[in-house]
């Protein structure tokens, strides 16, 4: 689904074609995962540790995708209580004013490689109460957002969707050794 | 071979294979917990979720090792080397059969006592190095739970020393070829359950799991901790555990000897075990957490009187049948 | 006690109330002064021990209303208080003494309103974080207010 | 980090035995987002300063730009764990005033999704509980587990009868927006007597589970006086020993015509609570199955077919109607003034009050009673912030 389509007629060889199977076009540029990476990158994609970070409605959706009947644990993930033990924040639920300090906080408190997944309509755009005046208009006001959950509240199924999608997303990852830029403008 | 190569090479083998099957036992534990919670557990990584010990080993590997900027630092680097190494020493004086073992030493539970007291030091270092409230209150409950079940624990184990006469592992494992001292008459079944009550306690395992009890202390003392130095106490806690299992295997399921050959008697020492340590994660997914307080009360006023009456009754029936008894 | 027995007490005490609204359920409509007053008589006279909830209402130009609502359990009667402090006044002797769920209630209006419960042992700003301006419930405050950075 | 004021926090660690703790919003054993400052000397906690707030979604401002029509849907968000009877509240509220009449078999219909949520939110209410005490990797997760299994079967009705899982547009003003769709009574009878019996097996699991019984008994006691001062309601009240069930005491939609036991316990502690919300479970159960028996025919709604937003107009008036939630007293008090939005809406979150009973009685627990006291308080953060 991310992969770049190759034009017709374009003359390469079959070593560089099973080579473009690791080249993937993201937004700014292109990426080729190298074997190593492709391992490295498959042990981080199948064992993907979420904080819980439940904040409202949506927090409930996420405890019943995490209960037995939906089980995410099969994919590999435990849900840790500290944010120092996970690389992933599901933000589940509307972001406040008052709330925004501590989101940032303890996204800063995980350590890197680290991803966000913003489930709910709240997360991602303010949802039912954008207009409110105490509501923040979605978590990427906040913190950098990989995957977008829509749905109020969006149901286990289209949950565990969001994550799949952040699995491939993270096997295409590549250590670039830049930190996330903390203040770098987001819309 | 020369007698030091030996030396060298058997402790080597005894702590990859006890990696190993840590490794290997966090995942029973996964899977053994989801189905008594009727769900699945680990199951895309891998053939049937065999290769998530791995991944999660790998991932952790390749976090990046954060530093709490108040932290003192030597003593929050040095916390999961010192809470490691205890935890992977007592496997030392363990017989896995009669011949193979790291060191068979004459005083071989005494050996197994010392250094698993040793572990509470690490944790200490742990829960203060990292200059957090959580973890400091953590470690304060540690240290009065591990200590005051630590004393239980040494009189439970005591009791197959006494009937077997001596405080080398493998004479007692061979004392107990024709029967088992969980089989002993009465002496036996409350032995046992003294000693699995104060291994679940000494553990910090819940039900008595106050340590990282996630609802108060977020995660105990080792909040602070990401990465590899995590991924180390995790390795240090369980092999603690799986120390524990096979000295309650060894003291009271009779080590090494079940039907069939011979050269079959590391693997039923394996599965008792194995036995014993679900036997400790079944109590451990079955019931709720209870309160320091309660704890504490329950070691000083009912098991360690408890455990001190146990032994001073087998002291007296091992006399009385020394000089021809019924 | 019945609601109607309330009624004649609460006439009989309190001249200057007005007592209207059905049945079961009364409404009286007490002048600021008596405020404290009206409240300690319908805890230990009418029996109304059970403190339901406090709010306000911003009538516009015609100034703020107190509404304090008080059942009594055991005779399932209840009885709402009103008050108007008058336009442009936002005052008011606080319950919280008589009533410890008054508390965080009160705590709650002076944030949305703005109004000053005088007695209240520590009226800070409850829901909002502490350094927001403005009393949000007013009808002069718009919805949507800008807050940056994060709206 | 914004902090309460620091005049009346204690003085930090310096010297003095007193640890200022904080019991974060982002904290696995909060039902949501709350923060409990605590003051600890050793284990026992000496003073508490909630702070909430996290979740304040301005919903009473954002009720007097909505109409009749549209609030609803966002009323199910105060109190997201029993969607149902949150929005129960707000549309008999206006329909009060404007003197609405609600055909019986919509009074029915809305008794039996009351009763049901019921069952739900008190399932999530004991799973939630028990993680709490027993911790997500622990002995409590067991528990939780189970109660959200039995939570999927009624939010597969839920699904099948409106179409959402969690948050439902199910009432609306003059009655109930959807009708039963064919046999869903079946799977109904089957489900209540499935979760009767999985009920009796949490007892046996719980009851007489001596680290249970430790961890409740004579903790967090709630004396009569003080539940009355403070106003709690619901199964915190009936703890305390007052019987008072609105249910019962100021019927609404025909739940006169319900055989059911309002469960009081004398002792005020989190083992009253846990034992009235237990008997809740069946009488709940045995409500809807009378239902069920006796759904009469007729139209769902007074007012079917609600085509434009602005149709729903009502007169000059005001009311406050309050029913009996999961949690306790939910009530709305509506001020209309005529047009198509009301005037002012204040939401009585029952969690609201009953959390302001905490930094009364839990001077004096350990850090592990805040936990135990937290969960069986059970506030829902939506209901309490607004």
């Amino acid at each position: 689904m991310l992969h770049q389509k190759r034009p017709e007629g374009d003359k390469h060889s079959k070593l560089f074609e099973s080579v473009t199977e690791g080249i993937h076009s993201f937004p700014g540029g292109f990426v080729v995962t190298t074997a190593a990476d492709a391992f490295l990158n498959w042990a981080r994609k199948s064992s993907v540790w979420p904080v819980t970070f439940g904040l409202a409605c949506c927090a409930i959706e996420m405890m019943a995708t995490f209960a037995s009947r939906f089980d995410v644990e099969r994919l590999g993930m435990v849900p840790w209580a500290s944010p120092r033990h996970s690389d992933l924040m599901i933000v589940s639920g509307t972001v406040t004013i008052k709330m925004a300090p501590m989101l940032t906080r303890i996204y800063d408190q995980m350590p890197d490689p680290k991803w966000a997944v913003s489930m709910g309509s709240c997360a991602n755009s303010g949802g039912p109460f954008r207009h409110g005046y105490h509501v923040v208009k979605g978590v990427d006001r906040v913190i950098p957002v990989d995957v977008y959950v829509p749905g109020c509240p969006p149901p286990p199924e289209s949950l565990l969707n969001g994550l799949l999608l952040l699995q491939e997303q993270i096997a295409h990852f590549k250590r670039t050794g830049r930190r996330a830029d903390p203040n770098a403008k987001v819309d | 071979m020369p007698e030091s190569l030996t030396l060298l090479i058997a402790p080597f083998v005894v702590l990859n294979a006890v990696i190993g099957i840590v490794t290997y036992v966090t995942l029973l534990e996964r899977k053994f917990a989801a189905r008594m919670q009727s769900r699945i557990g680990p199951y895309r990584v891998g053939p049937h979720g065999l290769l998530q010990p791995i991944a999660d080993a790998l991932k952790l590997m390749m976090k990046e090792d954060i530093v709490p900027a108040a932290a003192d630092r030597p003593v929050y680097n040095l916390a999961p080397i010192v809470f490691l190494l205890p935890c992977m020493f007592i496997f030392a004086t363990i017989p896995f059969a009669p011949g193979l073992g790291v060191a068979d030493l004459n005083i071989g539970i005494l050996f197994f006592f010392a250094i698993s007291g040793m572990e509470i030091v690490g944790l200490f270092m742990a829960g203060w190095g990292s200059n957090n409230k959580y973890a400091l209150l953590s470690a304060m409950r540690a240290v009065n739970q591990v200590i005051s079940y630590d004393l239980p624990f040494i009189f439970a184990a005591l009791t197959p020393v006494l009937l077997a006469g001596s405080l080398r592992l493998s004479d007692i494992a061979a004392a107990q070829d024709g029967l088992w001292f969980v089989f002993y008459p009465v002496i036996g079944q409350l032995a046992f359950i003294a000693f699995v009550l104060s291994t679940v306690a000494a553990e910090n395992r819940a039900p008595f799991d106050i340590l990282e009890a996630e609802s108060e202390l977020v995660a105990g003392f080792r909040v602070e901790y990401s990465g590899m130095k995590f991924a180390l106490i995790q390795l240090g806690e369980y092999a603690h555990i799986l120390g524990s299992s096979f000295l309650g295997a060894l003291l009271f399921l009779g080590a090494w000897s079940g039907p069939g050959p011979e050269w079959l008697g590391p693997g039923w020492f394996l599965l008792k075990a194995m036995f014993m340590f679900l036997l400790v994660t079944w109590i451990r997914w079955s019931f709720v957490r209870i309160r320091v307080d309660q704890i504490l009360a329950l070691s000083w006023k009912a098991l360690l009187p408890a455990t001190l009456l146990l032994l001073l009754a087998t002291a007296v029936v091992v006399v009385w049948r020394a000089n021809g008894g019924a | 006690m019945t609601s109607d027995q309330a009624r004649t007490l609460i006439g009989a005490r309190f001249s200057s109330a007005q007592i209207d609204g059905p049945g079961g359920a009364l409404v009286v409509t007490v002048p600021l002064d008596q405020w404290a007053a009206f409240a300690q008589f319908a805890k230990d006279d009418l029996g109304c021990r059970y403190f339901s909830f406090l709010t306000a209402i911003d009538w516009k130009e015609l100034g703020l209303e107190v509404v304090v609502r008080l059942d009594n359990l055991d005779d399932n009667m209840s009885v709402t208080m009103k008050t108007r402090p008058g336009p442009g006044v936002s005052l008011c002797p606080s319950l919280t003494p008589l009533y410890r769920g008054a508390n965080w209630m009160e705590r709650e209006c002076y944030e949305m309103f703005g109004i000053q419960f005088e007695g209240h042992p520590d009226l800070r700003r409850l829901l909002l974080p502490d350094d927001w301006q403005g009393y949000p419930l007013l009808k002069s405050y718009a919805v949507d207010t800008p807050y940056p950075p994060y709206r | 980090m914004t902090t309460a004021s620091p005049a009346r926090l204690e003085v930090d660690y310096a010297g003095s035995e007193r640890l200022t703790m904080n019991m974060g919003p982002q904290h696995p054993s909060a039902h949501g987002v709350f923060r409990a400052v605590l003051t600890l000397e050793g284990e026992t906690v000496v003073g508490v300063d909630a702070v909430i707030g996290y979740l304040h979604r301005c919903h009473e401002k954002l009720a007097e730009t909505l109409t009749y029509a549209q609030y609803p849907s966002i009323a199910s968000k105060t109190d997201y764990v029993a969607a149902m009877t949150s929005e129960f509240a707000y549309v008999r509220a206006a329909e009060t005033i404007g003197k609405i009449e609600v055909p019986k078999r919509a009074q029915y219909l809305r008794v039996m999704a009351a009763e049901l949520q019921r069952v739900a939110s008190h399932l999530l209410w004991l799973g939630t509980w028990c993680m709490d005490m027993g911790g997500a990797l622990g002995g409590g997760a067991t528990i939780f587990l189970y109660c959200i299994r039995e939570r999927e079967l009624i939010l597969d009705l839920f699904e099948s009868l409106v179409g959402a899982r969690l948050l439902y547009g199910f009432y609306q003003v003059g009655g109930v927006r959807y009708d039963l769709p064919a046999g869903w009574t079946a799977t109904c009878r089957e489900t209540v007597d499935l979760i009767d019996r999985r009920i009796g097996e949490y007892e046996s699991m719980l009851d007489d589970n001596p680290f249970f019984m430790a961890r409740c008994q004579g903790v967090g006691v709630i004396s009569r006086e003080l539940a009355e001062d403070v106003g709690i309601s619901g199964p915190l009240l009936r703890g305390s020993g007052v019987a008072w069930d609105l249910r019962r005491a100021d019927p609404y939609s025909s739940y006169e015509d319900f055989q059911f036991l309002v469960p009081v316990e004398s002792s005020g502690d989190c083992f009253a609570r846990y034992g009235v919300r237990m008997v809740e479970f069946r009488e709940s159960l045995k409500i809807v199955r009378q239902v069920l028996d006796g759904l009469p025919e007729g139209p769902v709604s007074s007012r079917p077919g609600l085509k434009s937003v602005a149709q729903t107009r009502i007169p000059k008036g005001e009311a406050y109607a309050r029913i009996e939630g999961p949690r306790g007293e939910v009530g709305c008090y509506l001020t209309a003034d005529g047009s198509a939005k009301p005037y002012r809406m204040k939401w009585r979150g029952a969690s609201f009050s009953n959390l302001s009973v905490l930094p009364h009685i839990i001077p004096g627990h350990k850090v592990a009673d805040v936990v135990a006291i937290m969960g069986s308080v059970d506030p829902v953060f939506g209901e309490v912030d607004r």
